[in-house]
């Protein structure tokens, strides 16, 4: 069991990775330069699941290079030795040697056991309840993006997890369409979205994930089962904070925003109320209460939009509004000139997109 | 026709033979089998309305079944008599089918897939 | 379809037979397959009608002795070609796949009361998992059926005879074992609740 | 080297010429007698040429999928091509080369070799041999002619439900994939069927199951493995056609259906198909390394035991690839337990090659070295496999390009480099002429360059957090460089593998003329001349070692051959197997008009054609 102790001062540790180092030193030797992986399962640096499963990793890393090791050099020892050589002898056809199979299968048993021990001991070490005060969080898969449920908050909010540091998270899985799979690599392994089904006694099957993040600072993460044509771009973040700064978030999620009268954003705000988009968005505290589509709720506080897709700037929330087909191929939203998951274009002049724009980024504040 | 099918055809075919009176059953032996595989049938059919046996309903049946199937398998397709290879040729892949079976009444029924639920409502 | 002129086999064993058996034993994964699945999805179905609400046991016992005294039949078929006595081949061919008519018989008197009752391929996973099975084994047996009158219809012209005993016990190998999957389907999908 | 060995044997040159491949391959009346010859032959010789040359035509169509992908990927945030399209590539990628190349190239060589090494004349069933191969060829072309239509399967080879219902899939795509899928299933059942028949009953008088050679058992316990699991696919694909055609529920997750059920059936048998991919392979190292060592295989019998244990094994572990689905803990780890397990006959496997070129004399030829390559590169793969087998690093590792690269390690490394060591290896048996060892030194070479180049850098992309099946990745993951070296890997690969078509396509005309032994190997199809007669060995041998040619036992070319008009007489050419094969397929493809009754019409012409069969003798009286 590692204690939250052990996984203090992630930086710190992965310069005692030897497998994390070793394969940066090659890495950046072929490639001329020193490199960052934002999404590296080796380098676990933020919480208990990903430096359990990381430290199971490296016991069976270590077993495997030992069988390689035996394997290439009794191989390169034969190739050298017993090449044929002109004029050299017969070689002696025997047909086996029990003593040394027993000892070869054996042997192969011994590492297999020493390998399936620990294995066994993560595995349920990693798929163990949750505490009753953990944070529980409802994921659920759409194509393509990602809805983060509070039920204890009544927070909903989309495709940026935000997580407290150093509390226990009970993440709760499953999927509105198609499988999907949650996975952030520097926070531990994947787990994936099923849909809904019933179980035999009436209630409906759900995935769980459990974890502690150690480390405050945004984490990269995507979708890891194929679904369907944008499955690449289906990216999420989680961003962990300490505790307080968490429960401000929560509050300013509960905190309507309110657009100053006359402002571009205030047209915004009328031209959104009025069109489409309220079938689909949610924003709290308005009448937009669609559920088809990402709650946008505090949007404008977001780095990315789209599922991780385009930084969040006014000129690419107006881009996307306009036709987000081009950034998403298969996206369910209609485009100002095309339609998208059912529903007919939106018909939205050039002026009324840049208002909506406005009236999305606004909501950052 | 091969030599080594008219070969059998002379072991299994043979009449007045009395050697190995196992290898060619005569009809009434077909029909005893059939007997004994209607009785099961009703006595399948009768345990099945019979309320008292409710509980152990399940491994009656089974077994009951699992006789017939037997019966069919041993006589009627005569692997009872026939080559070993015949066996094996059809128990190894039935094994595995019972595998089959029996591991996915266990993945879904004993140790359903998912680790959690919601309410069947949600 | 051996090599007539091949030297016996390594096992003295008919090409064919041996080959029919390893079919057989295939067979075995794919109904093995096809009940599993039924039985994962028992107690799916979301909406009805329900298992309990439509299987009818005395009218599906009936159907399942005719299929079982079929069995009987075919291997009265294939003594009877054995012995040389081609009256009795045809007969009993006859018979077998009368019996299996009947089966089929009631296989369309049941797929048409579920229909009535609502319960189509397309209503649950119930009717999905229930009639692809029980429509597959009835492929089966049709299968058979026609199979049977063939062999009957070359018994007729005198095509069958006493060298041609391996042909009947093929198609009996193949009858039989639709028998027994049968067993197993109506012990699994009707009797055990 | 290999000429010298040509040379060494100059008695047996006369047979060879006496029956050159151009007289055995063609047939008198020009070319329309030729081809009409082919496509109704039951010999399983020509099954076999066939079935190579149909996988190599696949091979280039899936390599050809493979370098588009990779180019897609060279750089991050590429727009080369399109997400559809991409899509569409690595789906018909993976199914193309799984279904389409690696297995019946197997099956070529089963058809090729296994009667030839048994001491037979043909397979069990000639005819149906012949019908394996069209179905698997109509089943083939019609799977790609879905690019024809813009619409190629773009699922993943896996297909998981419930993407592929007609709610999230409404194209033809997932049509194409179901019927597709379906009608090579029936090939490979057929076949299997097939083979087991014949290697139980087609063995030359003395060979015993434990003197068969190790070729001959994997393609016996492979055999197994597609009977047992194909129907389990099968099964599978008829949920899913099912699901498409008729509007049943199997895997509509509302109406009680359940996607995981897919993934469950689909691994029972996609778990065992990866030992059917494997097997042959190691059944063919098996021949060529104890050939080129001049030792017998070391411990044969562990070898075969550990054959049928992986084949036995291999159908306890398929939730090994479902760790991520949330079967719990308790399945978790009997999986994890049962996936160990198999690891101990692999290795013990590897170890025994070792062993057996332990003391040897060994020959560097190209079917030696790639043998030799076999086991340097699936060692990778295997360990790998233990990596993902440990089920909470496979939560790390599934579906991200670590697990691109162990599989392509193992079925690059390990299938299809066994695939080329048998090419070279037997085609001087199939030709009567050798293949070029100076282009195979260059095929063998660059393929060992371009595919570690191609592949061991997936390691590094998967650790580092790439996942699979994804058209183009965010620069800010830093794997920029990794996939471009893995993009100049695979075009190195790809002239290797044009070098290899190049080498089999050139030796056949300009290849030193091999005698019948050119390598001095110690099995049966070692014994009649190269090519062999149509009839294969005019005098059933008889075996009384593993070894025969080695301890001298067996028939010398004199009995091989038949002289005057007393060759023996073989079952006579059929177009009623390409006739069914082709109702076969159309009884599937019909499915596609959503009319139930249409399909009706394939089943009807289906029923004449075997009606016809049926009664049309194998046997003719000469004319």
């Amino acid at each position: 069991m590692i204690g939250a102790g052990e996984l203090a001062g992630g930086r710190g540790r992965r310069l005692l990775n030897p497998i994390y180092y070793t394969i940066v030193i090659v890495s950046s030797a072929l490639l001329g330069c020193g490199q960052d992986y934002p999404q590296s399962t080796i380098d676990p640096a933020s919480g208990d699941f990903g430096a359990a499963i990381h430290s199971l990793y490296q016991t069976v890393f270590w077993w495997t290079m030992l069988i390689l090791a035996v394997v290439w050099g009794v191989l390169g020892w034969v190739l050298f030795r017993y090449r044929a050589r002109p004029g050299g002898p017969e070689p002696k056809r025997i047909h086996g040697h029990l003593g040394l199979e027993i000892g070869w299968t054996v042997g192969a048993a011994i590492i297999v056991v020493l390998i399936t021990i620990p294995t066994i001991h993560t595995v349920f070490q990693t798929q163990r309840e949750a505490g009753e005060d953990a944070l529980v969080v409802e994921v659920i898969g759409h194509q393509w993006w990602w809805e983060f449920r509070y039920p204890e908050q009544d927070v909903v909010t989309a495709n940026e997890l935000h997580l407290p540091v150093g509390r226990q998270v009970d993440l709760r899985l499953w999927s509105a369409d198609v499988i999907h799979s949650f996975w952030v690599p520097r926070l531990g392994g994947k787990r994936d979205l099923n849909p809904l089904v019933r179980k035999p006694d009436g209630s409906l099957a759900i995935n769980r994930l459990t974890f502690t993040v150690d480390e405050a600072g945004t984490f990269m993460g995507q979708c890891a089962e194929f679904c369907g044509p944008a499955h690449s771009l289906m990216g999420l973040r989680v961003i962990a904070a300490p505790e307080p700064e968490f429960e401000e978030w929560v509050e300013r999620m509960k905190t309507p925003v309110e657009p100053d009268s006359g402002s571009l954003a205030a047209r915004g705000r009328e031209v959104f109320m009025g069109a489409t988009c309220v079938a689909c968005h949610a924003i709290a505290g308005t009448n937009a209460r669609g559920r088809l589509g990402p709650d946008l709720t505090r949007l404008g506080a977001r780095t990315t939009i789209g599922a991780g897709l385009l930084e969040n700037t006014r000129e690419n929330l107006a881009a996307w509004i306009t036709a987000p087909a081009e950034f998403k191929p298969g996206v369910k939203m209609p485009g100002v000139a095309e339609e998208g998951g059912g529903f007919p274009p939106t018909g939205l002049s050039s002026e009324q997109v840049e208002a909506v724009a406005a009236y999305l980024a606004s909501l950052g504040r | 026709m091969s030599a080594a099918a008219q070969d059998q055809e002379s072991v299994v075919g043979g009449t007045g033979s009395t050697d190995e009176p196992a290898s060619h059953p005569t009809w009434r032996f077909y029909v005893m089998i059939g007997l004994i595989l209607t009785v099961i049938t009703a006595a399948e059919v009768a345990v099945f309305y019979i309320p008292a046996l409710r509980g152990v309903l399940v491994p009656i049946l089974l077994v009951l079944s699992g006789a017939k199937f037997a019966l069919v398998v041993m006589f009627y397709m005569h692997l009872r008599f026939d080559s070993p290879i015949f066996s094996g040729v059809f128990v190894a892949p039935l094994l595995l089918a019972v595998l089959v079976v029996v591991a996915l009444i266990v993945l879904f029924h004993v140790l359903p897939h998912g680790m959690g639920t919601i309410s069947g409502s949600g | 379809m051996e090599i007539a002129h091949h030297p016996p086999t390594a096992t003295g064993l008919d090409n064919r037979k041996l080959g029919f058996w390893t079919f057989i034993g295939s067979e075995t994964l794919f109904f093995g397959s096809l009940i599993s699945t039924y039985m994962v999805y028992k107690g799916a179905a979301v909406t009805g009608p329900y298992p309990h609400e439509v299987l009818n046991i005395p009218v599906t016992s009936v159907s399942t002795f005719v299929l079982l005294t079929s069995s009987l039949a075919m291997v009265l078929a294939l003594n009877a070609v054995q012995r040389g006595s081609r009256a009795g081949t045809l007969t009993w061919l006859l018979a077998t796949a009368i019996g299996g008519l009947i089966f089929l018989g009631f296989q369309a008197y049941e797929f048409t009361t579920f229909v009535h009752e609502g319960l189509t391929i397309q209503t649950n996973v119930f009717g999905s998992a229930f009639y692809v099975l029980t429509g597959f084994h009835g492929a089966h047996v049709s299968v058979g059926v026609l199979w049977l009158l063939t062999l009957a219809a070359l018994t007729a012209m005198g095509k069958i005879g006493r060298e041609d005993s391996l042909k009947v016990e093929i198609a009996g190998l193949y009858w039989h074992f639709v028998d027994v999957v049968w067993i197993v389907i109506f012990t699994l999908i009707y009797l055990i609740p | 080297m290999a000429d010298a060995i040509a040379s060494e044997r100059g008695p047996q040159r006369a047979h060879a010429e006496g029956h050159g491949a151009a007289a055995l391959y063609t047939d008198p009346g020009g070319l329309w007698a030729t081809i009409r010859g082919w496509i109704t032959t039951v010999d399983h010789k020509r099954i076999g040429i066939m079935y190579a040359s149909a996988a190599l035509f696949f091979l280039l169509v899936g390599g050809l999928e493979a370098l588009l992908i990779r180019v897609q990927l060279a750089v991050p945030e590429n727009d080369f091509i399109g997400a559809e399209t991409y899509n569409q590539l690595f789906t018909m990628h993976g199914t193309t080369m799984i279904f389409l190349v690696a297995m019946p190239l197997a099956v070529a060589f089963f058809n090729y070799i296994v009667p030839l090494q048994i001491g037979a004349r043909d397979v069990a069933f000639p005819r149906l041999n012949a019908l394996s191969f069209w179905v698997f060829l109509f089943g083939g072309l019609f799977l790609n002619s879905s690019w024809l239509f813009g619409a190629a399967p773009n699922t993943s080879w896996v297909g998981y439900a419930n993407l592929t219902s007609v709610q999230y899939s409404p194209g033809l795509n997932v049509d194409f994939w179901v019927i597709g899928l379906s009608i090579v299933g029936i090939s490979s059942l057929i076949g299997a069927i097939n083979f087991i028949t014949t290697i139980i009953n087609l063995r030359a008088p003395g060979l015993t199951l434990m003197r068969m050679p190790l070729f001959t058992w994997m393609t016996f316990v492979t055999s197994w493995i597609l009977a047992t699991a194909i129907p389990v696919i099968a099964v599978a694909l008829i949920f899913l056609a099912a699901d498409r055609f008729f509007a049943t529920n199997f895997f509509v997750p509302g109406a009680g259906g359940d996607p995981v059920l897919w993934q469950h059936l689909f691994w029972i048998f996609g778990h065992p198909e990866v030992y059917i991919l494997i097997l042959p392979s190691f059944g063919i190292i098996s021949e060529v390394v104890p050939t080129f060592s001049r030792k017998p295989l070391f411990g044969y019998p562990i070898v075969v035991y550990a054959g049928i244990l992986i084949g036995f094994i291999g159908w306890g572990v398929w939730s090994h690839h479902m760790f991520t689905t949330g079967l719990g803990p308790i399945a978790d780890s009997f999986f994890v337990a049962s996936t160990m397990i198999i690891a101990i006959p692999t290795g013990v496997k590897i170890f025994n090659w070792l062993a057996t070129m332990w003391g040897g004399a060994l020959r560097f030829t190209t079917a030696m070295l790639f043998a030799i390559g076999l086991v340097a590169i699936f060692t990778i793969g295997g360990l790998s496999g233990i990596m993902h087998a440990s089920a909470p690093v496979d939560l790390q590792q599934h579906d991200s390009y670590f697990v691109v690269a162990h599989f392509h390690y193992t079925i690059v490394g390990g299938a299809v480099t066994g695939l080329f060591a048998g090419f070279y290896y037997w085609y001087p048996k199939v030709t009567g002429r050798l293949m070029s060892e100076t282009l195979g030194k260059w095929h063998f070479w660059t393929f060992i360059v371009g595919f570690n180049l191609t592949f061991f850098p997936q390691h590094f992309v998967g650790l580092f957090g790439m996942p699979r099946r994804v058209f183009t990745y965010p620069a800010e993951l830093g794997l920029g460089g990794w996939n471009m070296a893995s993009t100049i890997g695979a075009f190195i690969f790809g002239v290797s593998t044009l070098i290899f078509v190049w080498n089999l396509i050139r030796s056949a005309r300009r290849g030193t003329p091999a005698a019948a032994n050119p390598w001095d190997a110690p099995t049966l199809e070692w014994s009649v001349p190269s090519p062999p007669p149509h009839y294969n060995f005019a005098e059933i041998p008889e075996v009384e070692s593993r070894d025969p040619l080695w301890k001298g036992a067996a028939a010398g070319p004199d009995r091989a051959v038949a002289t005057g008009g007393d060759e023996p007489h073989m079952p006579s050419p059929s177009a009623w197997p390409i006739l069914t094969a082709l109702g076969i397929s159309l009884t599937w493809i019909l499915l596609m008009a959503r009319i139930w009754w249409v399909p009706l019409i394939g089943l009807a012409v289906t029923a004449v054609c075997v009606y016809s069969w049926a009664f049309q003798p194998a046997f003719r009286a000469e004319s």
